[in-house]
């Protein structure tokens, strides 16, 4: 297994490929399901904002090994718009309201560790990370 | 051990003796021990999975492609377990924001409050009840000398941003010189504070009238605002008190008409909003002839007790729900 | 067809293919389902109903106890189903509040707005954003002629009973006569103002400065409030604005000091809430020094790009979450 | 089958007894699993409520037949202390933040008609109904 692979998001087909992606190296990490749903879960949130929101971008998947603790960290980068308001997206009830889903209130919370850098007209990069317990 | 290892195992036990007995008590159990896990914040997504886990356990044979399916049922109640997660935390933010409007409602109770002016040929009674936790209605009783001032004011709207345009002008009432306080003067300094200040979403009606206790005159003027009653003891009859005026707000050089009345002894002011007369029963809006007809019952009493019973009343043809804020005033000369 | 037809059918079809391929794509289509199927507000035990009826089709020998055990996980999320259908009203109600609170918020933006006076020889900038959506901080610019005064306060605590407050310094402010624009006797008049009208529940921490431009001097007093910085380009060195005064609203009789500056080429004042300085992020309160380091960091910007990038990253240490109502002022003599 | 049956409500085991009686004629009427499993949890916190806050009372159970519909109709009914402020437990939020359980909006949610009669210091009935589609 490599230290880091990542997923060109273009389509909605490379969604799958990225929550497949993330599955593979939770599982191998050793992660039990229901922590590989989630991860899968937020990868699948991530990789849909960029196809929806930016056009295309990349979502990077890296094993972590830190303090003799394992864990699993997510990038997912774009060119795109950016994000006018911040505290409005990580609001609750914001983007679940239409249906939208999860939306990153809830990838915050399927993580352990949540960052996002923002600037309007440049893009946007999150990253999250989740620990083996 | 934590509760999501006490979870398993007791779940393991239940669902094993639910498949041996097939009986509502252990159905019971589990809705018993569902709570506990909902307190615990255990998502459902969890709970499929223990379900499949126990399964495996209870059954060794079961078939692959079974156990198998819950990888894909966990799938799908992943977005249910987040919807449920942003339910408590949502719960919690509306604990917060009503405690806060709770706070918000007594500072301005504290600041509106407004002492019934005491006096030996007058009788008056007030209340103002809000609709909501928070009054957009306004009544203020200033008592110097021989003249006693009498506001009411209504904001148009409810709630909170009504209850922030009101402080506002409680404070523009309290800064008016004593040579401002003639009543269309006052409304026309008003008008100009709320035109400049709250900006062009905020109207407010307002009736303004000084009462002279030794000439017994009540000199008046409104902007707007719901009509008052004026009952002659003599005739016993009611009659409007008609005024012209746009609300302030609307416009900076208005100017307001005055009026004047001569008190008799017996006679009485009512001055409201219009949350009493646009009071909605099952049967539609009430009257103003139900107001009076409610004054009429109750005028044997004090004026405070007036005006609480007729209150009352109307909270209860509402079916204890204001649409309004409610605001009543009566003033009576004594005989 | 209605929705839940479509659903079994589907999920009929989404599961037989998962169990056939094990396939990724599978998963994901049943995710973006399932969103549809909380849209539609089916709740989580029929999923688990229909999860049971499609696994009795697809594999006829399935074991009857394991079907049965669907009756025990149905049970179990019986009250999941519940706690999810209370979301949604809750959800619905909060919304109808904070849209309230919105309009609110709304008309307290328009009514502190205060531009930021534009001068040949200053280069100011100003920031001021609320913790929740009503802002308990307060500033406030005035230009005349040759003085610029600056007022800077927060009331202790937050959300609508801190603006309800606010919204009476602002028209107290406005109220001052221009002989009264001494720093000392603003705070002394506002200190008599909360006293008499805010009720013993609230204080307010206030800074008061007036620049005048044509001798450069900063004249300034302070009511309890977080220090400010004065930053000597000349030594290219911090130094503590500071001032003595209780918050305003404890004691009638309070008198101010009053503090004087003489402001040279390329210096700067830096003036602040405690919301700027009480950041709490994962490592803790950020300390002062964190601040006049950022000021280092930005120094070659404009006063206004400087207060928001400054604001920006403080927001991004506290991971977009404010924790109080944050201002910040910065104020340059050109060189 | 009767016309109307009825459980007192005394100890813990008759909620369990009510819920039996619920489920039973709810699966002889023809409600689907789904909702028998509703009216169960319905009668539980009825039949709960009484066990708590009264001490005892009755859950009667009968058939409905109007219009040519069927339906199942279930009466709790005490002689506890009543319920001082009903816009109080109606409101969500209210019962289940300390992990009460569904509490009367849950009832109400759960069936197709709810209502409730209460004074203090006399007792509380509360009638719900729940229609076959
Ligand atoms: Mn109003
Ligand atoms: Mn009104
Ligand atoms: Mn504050
Ligand atoms: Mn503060």
């Amino acid at each position: 297994m490599e230290n880091e692979s990542y997923v060109k998001i273009i389509s909605e087909w490379d969604i799958v490929e990225a929550r497949q992606l993330g599955r593979n190296i939770a599982k191998e990490l050793g992660f039990g399901t229901v922590d590989q749903a989630r991860i899968t879960t937020a990868i699948s949130e991530l990789a849909r904002n960029i196809y929806l929101y930016a056009g295309e971008g990349e979502i990077h998947i890296e094993c972590l090994h830190k303090f003799g603790r394992i864990g699993l960290k997510v990038t997912a980068m774009d060119q795109g718009p950016g994000i006018r308001d911040i505290r409005k997206v990580m609001e609750d009830g914001y983007s679940t309201s239409g249906g939208l889903g999860a939306g990153l209130p809830g990838v915050r919370r399927l993580m352990d560790n949540f960052d996002l850098i923002s600037s309007p007209g440049k893009g946007t990069t999150i990253q999250v990370e989740k620990w083996l317990r | 051990m934590d509760f999501k290892a006490i979870l398993e195992a007791s779940y393991r036990e239940m669902l094993r003796r639910y498949i041996e007995e097939s009986s509502e008590v252990a159905l019971y159990q589990g809705q018993m021990f569902s709570r506990k896990s909902i307190e615990h914040k255990v998502s459902p997504e969890e709970i499929i999975h223990i379900h499949c886990k126990v399964l495996k356990d209870l059954f060794p044979d079961i078939q692959k492609e079974v156990l198998s399916s819950f990888d894909f049922l966990m799938e799908f109640m992943m977005d249910y377990g987040l919807a449920y997660q942003e339910h408590q935390s949502l719960r919690n933010r509306q604990f917060e924001i009503i405690s806060e409007i709770e706070t918000a409602a007594s500072i301005q109770e504290n600041l509106l409050e407004t002492p019934v002016p005491d006096h030996d040929e007058l009788d008056i009674g007030a209340i103002s009840v809000p609709a909501k936790k928070m009054n957009g209605d306004f009544h203020q009783f200033v008592h110097e000398r021989e003249r006693i001032s009498i506001a009411i004011a209504d904001i148009i709207g409810k709630g909170i941003p009504a209850a922030l345009c009101m402080s506002m002008i409680k404070y523009a009432m309290d800064s008016l010189s004593e040579s401002t306080k003639i009543p269309k003067d006052v409304l026309e300094y008003l008008n100009k504070v709320v035109e400049g200040n709250v900006g062009s979403s905020m109207f407010i009606t307002m009736f303004y009238g000084i009462y002279d206790s030794v000439k017994h005159l009540f000199t008046y003027a409104a902007a707007g605002h719901e009509q008052g009653f004026y009952y002659h003891s003599l005739t016993d009859t009611f009659e409007d008190l008609i005024t012209e005026g746009i609300v302030l707000g609307v416009d900076q050089d208005v100017t307001y008409k005055q009026y004047e009345k001569r008190v008799e002894p017996g006679d009485m002011l009512v001055l409201l909003s219009d949350g009493v007369t646009e009071s909605k029963t099952d049967e539609g809006f009430i009257e103003r002839s139900a107001i009076t007809d409610l004054i009429q019952t109750y005028m044997h009493l004090s004026s405070q007790e007036m005006v609480e019973n007729i209150y009352h009343d109307i909270e209860r043809m509402q079916n204890f729900e204001l649409r309004d804020d409610f605001t009543l005033i009566i003033l009576r000369r004594k005989q």
